[in-house]
């Protein structure tokens, strides 16, 4: 059954699969109908569902983020895609105090079945304003919850689950995986939408990451490999919840915490991490926990500077050589 | 117009005043907290607006909108209890003043970030079009959100897809401190339209027969397939704009004239109660406006002086017992919120 | 020469300081000018200084800071006041596309000397939309700095420092400080805008805290002295860059580390501070960090669920205890 | 129109379509990454825009920029530099294609996220304003710009103030593949400035000196103290929005249209050039307009063709030289990257 698919694919026929059976879904967003969508993710689709159902937006985010909101308020069960997380900054307002809040602050009347795409992270060159990153602004927001698939099949699983949840769910996708190829199977059953998964298996320090990382921390275990030095990766799929408990039940094994995160460091995601397991895992950790991360600096146009900007493989490495030989 | 509806606007519009007059007090003996912004001077914009719209119609508000949730039908204890922060209350305790919502009724809300109005309802618009429902969204505002950046988006995109979301913009002149003239580069608020292709009016926001008039024509439009509608209502807030603020950046002389001429109140009142023009006045209009002018007066012929007076005290008890009910109900606890928050967690398997 | 003002008061003098003897300096916000300022932080400026120095604006929070890094580029010194925080989530894309990543991305031509105020915090029953935080969203932003002055004293120098710096700046005041008293003296020297302030000594354990929590923490300090645990209390008065050599001096005494913060504690300030001095002082902990916190929950209306939503003395006293009888 | 500034320009033109062409084969090659938006078939506007301004004017603009860099005095080398990544770029190699600045010749930067040029540039008309200077501030931007919040918030702010800004649309009828009647309620761009009483007017975008002629009235009213001026140029991009989109959601049609007869620098040429009318022109034309068709050809007749052709070849070299400086420059190191995030910091003591 499964098959080799881009993830741009896999999120394609997501979309297709739930648009099929529910009339609610909505797909809402610049350039997602005629034109197919930036990163092809609705290829095709307009064509199938009509404007209505695809619907291609003014440059407007703020407001047609909170359009769907209103939407989603009545019923329908919207998709808004934010071209590039670039933009979310100006659709934030509608996310954290309207998405996130209606439900509480209604005392419980209003569901909110919405659903946020967000191509994001550091692409090729595309310099300071088109390479943000915002995961520790939505982290940090009770009553959102955010995934970050890394794979093709993570990527429809979760689009599918989030588009049947009822609550506002972030979906964080990473530009540079849209034309990566991974296997497939639309009949495999999914597991929990925000569990984490064990991608490889080690005993001598765990590699808690998420999203494009996860390639590049497999990278440096297969080198580790080499040197001796077996790494457990953890791919979180989850940015909120985070699954503690297997990021626990490999620290029970490995006893050394390695946090790869695209971001700067100060203050990114990877500073939850550290601090959640560090109060969890204190007493069983050999070594402080330790991140790799993006520089504090913007990231800069020139291809070398970006490159440098965030975590590469030898980054990697290097940091757990020093943790398991320090 | 028929005269049952006139005195149950004029009822609401009584109501309104007592229920935001007395929660005025609650607030001074500290039964009530937070931001609370009163609706006194702005009776008739809400009730002439709310009593032309169909149950079916949804509306969205701001902060400003207790008045909006009464008169949509939201039970006055309901509302109270909500300022009390009560678990009783429209949204539990857990919203307060600013954030009133009442699914059944089709009330999608209070927003208190200026702006928000917009998008949620050019949102539920969407989904009426889309489903092709004889229903329409009223939006309220104040003179001080069109100058929000999503008024500008949600204008345009309710034009271009032909949305039916009648936008009305409450203008009392103020966004908080400061006079529209300097806040607006254009202070006839409903001439910002234009710039969408979206037919707008000004009316007289003070005169609830002027309000209720103008809706109706608009809700015909745009049931009619016809697209978003655009009222002005200009109005005046007698209050300060919370509780907060005493409202003296505004000479007092203004506040004046508002209150001992144009109070809705007072004018609904000299509408509905019977009444047959003097001398004087049919002298001063001339006489081919003497049928509109006494039209309305006459048709509240049924409605003696002694049945407004009736119609007070029905009104006072009845925000007494608001007050009663908010007082005696308990709070909401941790749990409560916590399943308020998870509301559509729907028994979800996360991880 | 000191004297016991209000916070809104140290404000006030601050700017009425620096624009008497700088002319380029202007304020911008809603209600700054004839009103005053909603909490009067602009008191009788407008008087002074007229209306361009002193502009009110239309509620338009996205322009009018973008207004002030356009009138920064070309010389002016803007004191942009958001009017809360709560609105500022519509100025992101002014504070962070423009203001932090100008000066980068033009190769260093642009100096940026803005300062952004905004009150905020949780107050009094403002219910879920005027009680947003949000410490960690610009934390994670190289090329921004925060300072979080906690007294009157503090106010009027960082103010002072903000202004005259040429770096974009915020300052997040809180909202229930305005009308606490302390002292102001307005000659005495001002140290680093960034240093951290011991406001407390004691050996048992560190308590790093900030802003009003500052408060709760020498309070909860002053009760856990009765049962014999000595806090140290660190006001880190600026959460970018953090004065992380202050922290790990007290740490080296104490050994424990309690982190207090209003702000919801998933993904908050609070991680960056454990996870930051976890990496640091890992090896000379006793015990694991600890961070008491907001709850994950938006802010309730109801008087007793938003106290019991964020952090009270006895939460503070209890956690301190824990952590150092285990 | 002076004959001297007809060639200013007419050279401009070239070497814009020569950078830009040039810029598009070095990204096939790997040589310039990212995101690159070209501005063939938009040169009129660009050109005739900013040979209106002065030198102590200001001029901000979007990811589309180059040109405008250029047209500003920016020296082809250092903005090709900059594409390049390179340390000697307008940016240190650190703003990209996207991101132009020149502090000195007033380019004040290429901003990529769309909207926000106009507070930047009512920023600066601010201070303008403020310090009573005769500068004014030219603000670019797109037809699928103006749905941005910012466009009505900073509109609004302009008009209010009186603020010196000039804001120039440049219409090319799509915003990215969305055209304008599907992104705009109203997609006569300039009747939005009605919402805030900013005079506005449109010009063929195509035509160099219609632009240049608008935009010297319009700057001369702003110089008058009379505020903000608005004009749209309706014009055309001959590829697709970036390098990354073949442009295939336009109907081949359209763009033929506009390359075989609205082609600009076609435009411009023809204007320059020594000719005199042919007897079918003069026909088609009739007697009475006679006069101003010939005028601007005339008005050439310094310029006969193989003046163009020395140009044209001038330009080459230029851009040539351009892409040999691009190539041989360093790049800039981390800790040039530092010194330009830290070029405000001043030996400031933080901790
Ligand atoms: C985005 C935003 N900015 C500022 C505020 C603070 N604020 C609350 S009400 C108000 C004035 C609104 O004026 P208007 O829209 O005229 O409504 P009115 O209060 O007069 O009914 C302001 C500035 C806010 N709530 N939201
Ligand atoms: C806020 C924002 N939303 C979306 C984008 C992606 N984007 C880049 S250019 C563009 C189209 C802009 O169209 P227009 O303003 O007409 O300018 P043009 O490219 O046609 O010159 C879009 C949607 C962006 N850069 N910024
Ligand atoms: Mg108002
Ligand atoms: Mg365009």
């Amino acid at each position: 059954m499964a098959e080799q698919v881009f993830y741009w694919q896999a999120l394609n026929r997501a979309l297709d699969a739930e648009m099929a059976v529910d009339d609610s879904v909505v797909v809402l967003g610049e350039d997602v109908g005629l034109y197919g969508g930036s990163y092809r993710v609705t290829e095709g689709l307009h064509a199938k569902y009509g404007e209505w159902r695809l619907r291609d937006m003014p440059i407007s985010e703020g407001s047609f983020t909170g359009l769907g909101v209103g939407a989603a308020m009545v019923g329908l069960r919207p998709v808004v895609e934010i071209m590039t997380i670039n933009f979310a900054l100006l659709a934030l307002d509608a996310i954290i105090n309207m998405a996130a809040k209606i439900p509480f602050m209604s005392g419980g009347q209003f569901s909110m079945p919405l659903v946020v795409r967000m191509p994001g992270g550091v692409a090729k060159q595309l310099a300071a304003q088109h390479s943000q990153r915002l995961e520790q602004t939505l982290m940090n927001v009770p009553g959102l919850r955010i995934a970050v698939p890394a794979t093709p099949q993570d990527a429809y699983w979760q689009l599918r689950q989030a588009i049947n949840s009822d609550e506002p769910i972030v979906l964080l996708e990473h530009e540079l995986l849209y034309f990566s190829k991974g296997e497939l199977d639309e009949s495999r059953q999914a597991p929990p939408m925000h569990r984490a998964q064990v991608c490889r298996q080690g005993g001598d320090l765990t590699i808690v990451t998420y999203s494009r990382m996860c390639d590049l921390a497999l990278q440096a275990a297969t080198q580790l490999a080499e040197t001796g030095i077996e790494a457990e990766v953890i791919d979180l799929r989850s940015l909120r919840p985070i699954d503690w408990d297997s990021c626990v039940v490999s620290l029970e094994k490995t006893h050394r915490l390695l946090i790869v995160e695209e971001d700067s460091g100060f203050s990114g995601a990877g500073a939850e991490i550290a601090a959640g397991l560090a109060e969890r895992c204190f007493l069983i950790m050999d070594a402080p926990p330790r991140r790799v991360a993006g520089r504090e600096l913007p990231i800069a146009y020139n291809a070398a500077l970006e490159a440098a900007s965030i975590p590469r493989v030898t980054d990697v490495v290097s940091a757990a050589q020093q943790l398991c030989n320090p | 117009m028929e005269s049952g509806l006139l005195k149950k606007m004029l009822r609401d519009m009584l109501l309104a005043r007592a229920f935001e007059e007395r929660a005025a007090q609650e607030y001074a003996q500290g039964n009530i907290a937070g931001f609370l912004h009163l609706y006194p001077g702005e009776e008739a914009v809400g009730v002439g607006v709310l009593h032309a719209a169909e149950p079916a119609d949804y509306v969205v508000s701001t902060y400003r909108e207790h008045v909006h949730a009464l008169v949509r039908g939201v039970p006055a204890r309901m509302v109270m209890a909500e300022l009390f922060g009560r678990k009783t209350g429209c949204s539990g305790g857990l919203g307060g003043s600013m954030h009133l919502f009442d699914r059944e009724r089709r009330f999608m809300g209070g927003y208190a970030i200026v702006g928000e109005t917009f998008p949620i309802a050019i949102g539920i618009g969407y989904a009426i079009a889309m489903r092709e429902l004889p229903e329409a969204v009223i939006c309220f505002f104040g003179d001080g959100a069109v100058n929000q950046g999503t008024f500008h988006e949600s204008l345009n995109m309710a034009a271009l897809w032909k949305l039916p979301v009648l936008f009305v913009c409450e203008n009392n002149h103020y966004q908080i401190g400061t006079e529209i003239h300097r806040h607006s580069a254009v202070a006839e608020v409903y001439k910002r339209a234009c710039g969408y292709r979206i037919p707008a009016r000004r009316v007289n926001g003070m005169d609830v027969l002027a309000v209720h008039r103008a809706t109706e024509e608009a809700l015909a439009q745009i049931r009619a397939g016809n697209g978003p509608q655009f009222i002005e209502c200009e109005t005046y807030r007698f209050r300060g704009h919370s509780m907060a603020d005493p409202g003296s950046y505004r000479p007092k002389v203004e506040l004046q004239a508002y209150e001992s001429t144009e109070d809705p109140v007072k004018i609904a009142i000299a509408e509905t109660v019977t009444a047959y023009p003097t001398a004087e006045q049919i002298a001063a209009v001339g006489s081919d406006n003497i049928a509109s002018l006494t039209g309305s007066l006459r048709s509240g012929g049924h409605f003696p002086p002694e049945h407004l007076d009736a119609m007070q005290a029905e009104i006072a008890a009845e925000v007494e017992a608001a007050v009663h009910f908010a007082s005696e109900s308990p709070e909401p606890t941790l749990a409560d919120a916590q399943a308020a928050l998870d509301c559509n967690r729907q028994g979800e398997v996360l991880v």
